[in-house]
């Protein structure tokens, strides 16, 4: 088992191993320096083994009598995934669950006038009710620079390769899609990629990921605007003037 | 075809020795100015010497490298007040160098050049050109197994042993210290 | 103690020192019109920023501007080679910036041009002890003096990318049609500040390949930066062997990529000059962009 | 016994780092071995698309050092060639986001598992080429004959401490040799005084492998396979002879005779 220390919080490895085993080790780490770990939050990392619920309950539990709440789990597969939700921790995707994104001068997406939250505040979202924040882009979005929405996404302007948007919800593109997208990024599979032109790198959808076709096996209709989703447990993509075929 | 007739004919100078003979120099300057410490350690046991046989005043002493149109070279300008007797000379010699070790020791090997090509008179002395180069590159190699960034952290003398060069001759001085 | 907080971040924003150092080399008179400050990057090293900077810097000159190229690549300086000035140099741009010499003991002028100088980086330094404010404070100290200010930009998007930026108000950037070179040059235009002015030059063009579809086009380049197109350089080998020589390429007769140099720097004096199909612009998906109203004409 | 790790690495940008790092690697596990391809250049990376697999990547190398995945979990297989893999470098991070120490750790795990490790290095000598050569055993240096990128080359072989270091020399036009436009080979050697690796002509067909993403080595036609080929020999130690390319004729030869007497009048 590792402990991890990053800036947003602990990121506790439990996968290959049987999560019966892992509260006796924890204790033994912790005990180490009892209250090293105070006042933060971790992300569980569970793996794809399925996690047992009473199991996974007392792995929280210990984490909370040393003073760590534990906030959120990467889960590689569904079962697990149930697991890790109906014991309240939100689904992360494995690519945000640690390291707040570094905003740079041209990145602040603040034209709506309402930024990103801080992450502080963006920790704290656990309640499924509370609101979350939408945000919009505009301008190109380039290598690179990346974007994260609690809520939906909306950048009007081409997002280019190398660049990565990141949503809770949807997202929206009003342009060239070419960089990375992942939406339902906390495990929302009915979240959708929408692009004038969808030439994305890579799609992701919930805990789904699909790569571009090659270039040449894309048929003239791609430079019309289409829309990914998930069908059958897997990543479709199809034209925004026939979206149910 | 006369286009390639006259470039092959006429090329005054080809653009490829142009190129090495530049390089030569610029490297030779670059290497150099990595390694102030070297520098500094090299005018040091220069002036060792060129003390046993004049009266050198200091202060007004300017030694560097420069890089002239073919050729790079070491200025040294020393003021000499005096020269010495050869009794003090012989007695100088004789405290500096024991036991007639001559100046080979590893430490003064580069001085001992710098004695005997220039002798006292000669203030400028000039870098052979072809020769050279290597000594230059050994002593501005060395230096920089103790910078910071070098992980390996390892003494200087050890540098030699593990820089493979092929083309050294044996008898470049090893790096001081 | 806020008191000593202060202390601390205000001694960058006003370094004393160095102002009334800087100002001694200044000329006296009160307002001065301030030169443009250009810095010219790519993010990939190696399409062509150090020859760039040095045949913009030489036909500049020629058209009679006071120009001042300065190599801000500290540590694997090469805008001296290029210019072949390697033998001249003996004070650098750390020396000034740590008031070791003036601004006129590092500026080394050419032979030939005698209103083009260049101002060494130090080769045996690190980018790191560049402070970020002194740079700029230099690089104004330069607009003072010089109508164009032309920074050549080491590779990469460190220390040295940020110190050589901080101090321009416009942005040159240099890329090849490779992928990796667009990838790399989006990835800088996204770093630089907000407001600074960026013009595009497509380097290494070569027109056969673009016609056999197997280089990009200019129009494909730019589909994806979008940016002002300053200008298009075909690829030659006459670039190696003025390097080899240390002369700018503009400076050898009937080279079509000194030709195309100096068409860049007339339009960077306002010349309207139109830039020359080196190649057939549109290919096939270009084309379709543009029907759809897309693609950027 | 575990693998040996190298760092490709020149000083100067666009010399041609990681299109080497691609075809030795390709030519490696043409040769079986088990090989890891990383690409160092965080924020800059192009490995991924000189190798065609930048779909594919979720996690990479930051990912890796912070230990939000398993090494395992970064590495792309390679589909084309068995034994391929690469680790990513993360785009949207920068060069300080991960330390030496780390550094060295990841190349540790990686040789434990693979015969080669090649660390694609970023240009420059700053924080990121610290990194690269951090934990690599020995590095190749990638230099073209030119003079700039020459004078770059013997600044980092200063930097590279003990390591043993060879060169590669790229994009040589032989015809410029011949005509005295360009510097050869043996100059190339003589001024830097290391060992060369390999020599690798200039050829259109690079450019047009690499924006495609198809390293040339996977098309055994091609014609500078054979030439990665024979550098990923000499590279795990077998006796591969360098071609000559002293041997340019008669009128070379005569040339340069003409030429050396000139230079040293």
């Amino acid at each position: 088992m590792q402990i991890k220390g990053t800036k947003s919080g602990l990121l506790l490895h439990l996968y290959d191993r049987p999560l019966a085993g892992a509260v006796l080790e924890l204790r033994g780490k912790l005990d180490a320096s009892p209250d090293f770990y105070r006042g933060s939050r971790a992300v569980l990392m569970l793996g794809g083994e399925s996690a047992e619920a009473p199991e996974l309950a007392a792995v929280i539990a210990t984490l909370e009598q040393y003073g760590i709440t534990a906030d959120g789990a990467v889960c590689d597969s569904d079962s697990s995934a149930a697991v890790a939700r109906s014991a309240g921790l939100r689904l992360v995707a494995a690519s945000v669950a640690a390291a707040p994104r570094k905003v740079d001068d041209r990145t602040t997406p603040s034209r709506n006038g309402r930024a990103r939250r801080s992450q502080a505040a963006h920790d704290q979202t656990r309640d499924a009710d509370e609101p979350v924040t939408n945000v919009y882009h505009k301008g190109t979005v380039r290598s690179g620079q990346s974007f994260e929405a609690e809520g939906n996404l909306v950048v009007v302007g081409d997002v280019n390769a190398g660049a990565e948007l990141i949503a809770g919800g949807d997202i929206i593109v009003w342009g060239a899609l070419r960089g990375v997208a992942h939406a339902g990024a906390r495990g929302d599979d009915a979240a959708s990629v929408y692009a004038l032109r969808l030439e994305a790198t890579q799609l992701r959808i919930s805990r789904c990921i699909a790569a571009a076709p090659p270039a040449d096996k894309r048929r003239a209709h791609d430079l019309l605007p289409e829309i990914a989703t998930i069908r059958d447990g897997r990543i479709v993509i199809v034209r925004a003037d026939q979206p149910h075929r | 075809m006369i286009d390639f007739l006259a470039k092959f004919f006429r090329r005054e100078e080809a653009s490829s020795s142009r190129a090495r003979e530049r390089l030569r120099l610029v490297l030779m300057s670059d290497r150099v100015s990595l390694a102030p410490d070297i520098f500094d350690a090299m005018k040091g046991e220069m002036l060792d010497v060129l003390r046993r046989y004049l009266e050198i005043d200091e202060r007004g002493m300017d030694v560097h490298f420069e890089n002239a149109e073919r050729q790079f070279a070491l200025m040294a300008n020393i003021p000499v007040r005096e020269v010495k007797t050869h009794d003090a000379i012989a007695l100088a010699r004789r405290v500096a160098v024991p036991e007639g070790a001559e100046f080979t020791s590893a430490k003064q090997t580069a001085s001992a050049d710098a004695a005997n090509g220039s002798a006292a008179q000669q203030a400028t002395m000039t870098v052979p050109r072809r020769r050279r180069r290597r000594r230059a590159r050994t002593a501005a190699i060395a230096p920089l197994a103790s910078q910071p960034n070098d992980d390996a952290g390892t003494p200087q003398s050890n540098d030699d042993a593990g820089t493979p060069q092929p083309n050294d001759d044996a008898g470049a001085p090893p790096p001081s210290g | 103690m806020p008191d000593l907080e202060r202390d601390v971040q205000d001694a960058p924003a006003a370094p004393a020192g160095a102002s009334s150092q800087l100002q001694l080399d200044a000329p006296s008179a009160a307002p001065v019109k301030l030169g443009r400050s250009i810095v010219v990057t790519s993010g990939k090293g190696g399409v062509g920023k150090t020859t760039t900077t040095a045949n913009l810097g030489t036909a500049l000159a020629d058209a009679g501007r006071s120009v001042v190229v300065v190599d801000a690549d500290v540590g694997l300086r090469n805008l001296d080679v290029v210019l072949g000035l390697e033998n001249r140099v003996s004070k650098h741009l750390l020396d000034v910036i740590e008031e070791k010499c003036s601004l006129d003991d590092a500026l080394v002028r050419d032979r030939v041009r005698r209103n083009l100088l260049l101002m060494p980086a130090a080769q045996n330094r690190e980018k790191d002890d560049v402070p970020e404010e002194k740079m700029a404070l230099l690089v104004r100290q330069l607009q003072e003096r010089f109508e164009f200010v032309l920074i050549d930009c080491p590779a990469g998007i460190e220390q040295g990318f940020r110190n050589a930026v901080v101090g321009a108000q416009e942005a040159i950037v240099v890329t090849t049609p490779e992928v990796s070179a667009v990838r790399d040059a989006d990835r800088v235009i996204g770093l630089l500040p907000r407001n600074i002015e960026l013009k595009l030059v497509v380097n290494r063009v070569r027109p056969a390949m673009v016609k056999k579809g197997t280089m990009m086009s200019v129009a494909d380049v730019n589909a994806i930066l979008r940016l002002d197109l300053l200008g298009v350089v075909p690829d030659e080998r006459e670039i190696i062997i003025a390097t080899n020589r240390g002369t700018p390429v503009i400076d050898i007769e009937g080279s079509e990529t000194g030709a195309a140099f100096r068409r860049i720097a007339r339009r960077m004096l306002g010349e309207d000059v139109p830039i020359p199909s080196f190649e057939d612009k549109s290919n096939f998906v270009t084309r379709i962009m543009s029907t759809l109203g897309l693609g950027r004409s | 016994m575990p693998g040996r790790a190298f760092v490709i690495t020149s000083g100067k940008g666009g010399v041609g780092k990681t299109t080497t790092t691609a075809n030795v690697g390709c030519a490696l596990a043409s040769l079986g071995k088990q090989v890891v391809l990383m690409d160092a250049d965080i924020g800059l990376r192009n490995l991924d698309l000189v190798l065609g697999l930048e779909k594919r990547i979720v996690f990479d190398l930051v990912d890796v050092a912070e230990g939000r995945c398993q090494p395992r979990q970064a590495l792309i297989r390679d589909k084309r060639l068995d034994g391929l893999y690469l680790l990513p470098a993360s785009q949207t991070k920068n060069k300080e986001s991960i330390e030496e120490d780390q550094m060295r750790e990841v190349v540790r795990l990686l040789v434990a598992e693979f015969d080669v490790v090649l660390i694609d290095c970023p240009a420059g000598i700053e924080h990121g080429f610290r990194n690269a050569i951090a934990g690599a055993d020995e590095a190749i240096v990638v230099t073209t004959p030119e003079v700039s990128a020459i004078r770059d080359a013997d600044r980092i072989l200063g930097m590279l401490g003990q390591r043993r270091a060879r060169l590669i020399v790229n994009r040589v036009r032989l015809e410029m040799v011949k005509t005295g436009d360009m510097l050869a080979v043996e100059d190339v050697a003589e001024i830097l005084g290391r060992e060369v690796l390999g020599v690798v002509p200039d050829d259109e067909e690079i450019i047009d492998t690499t924006n495609r993403g198809e390293p040339i080595v996977l098309d055994a036609s091609r014609r500078l396979a054979k030439t990665y080929i024979a550098i990923a020999r000499r590279l795990i130690g077998e006796d591969v002879p360098l071609p000559s390319f002293d041997d340019d004729g008669f009128f070379g030869r005569l040339r340069r005779l003409m030429i050396g007497t000139r230079s040293h009048a």
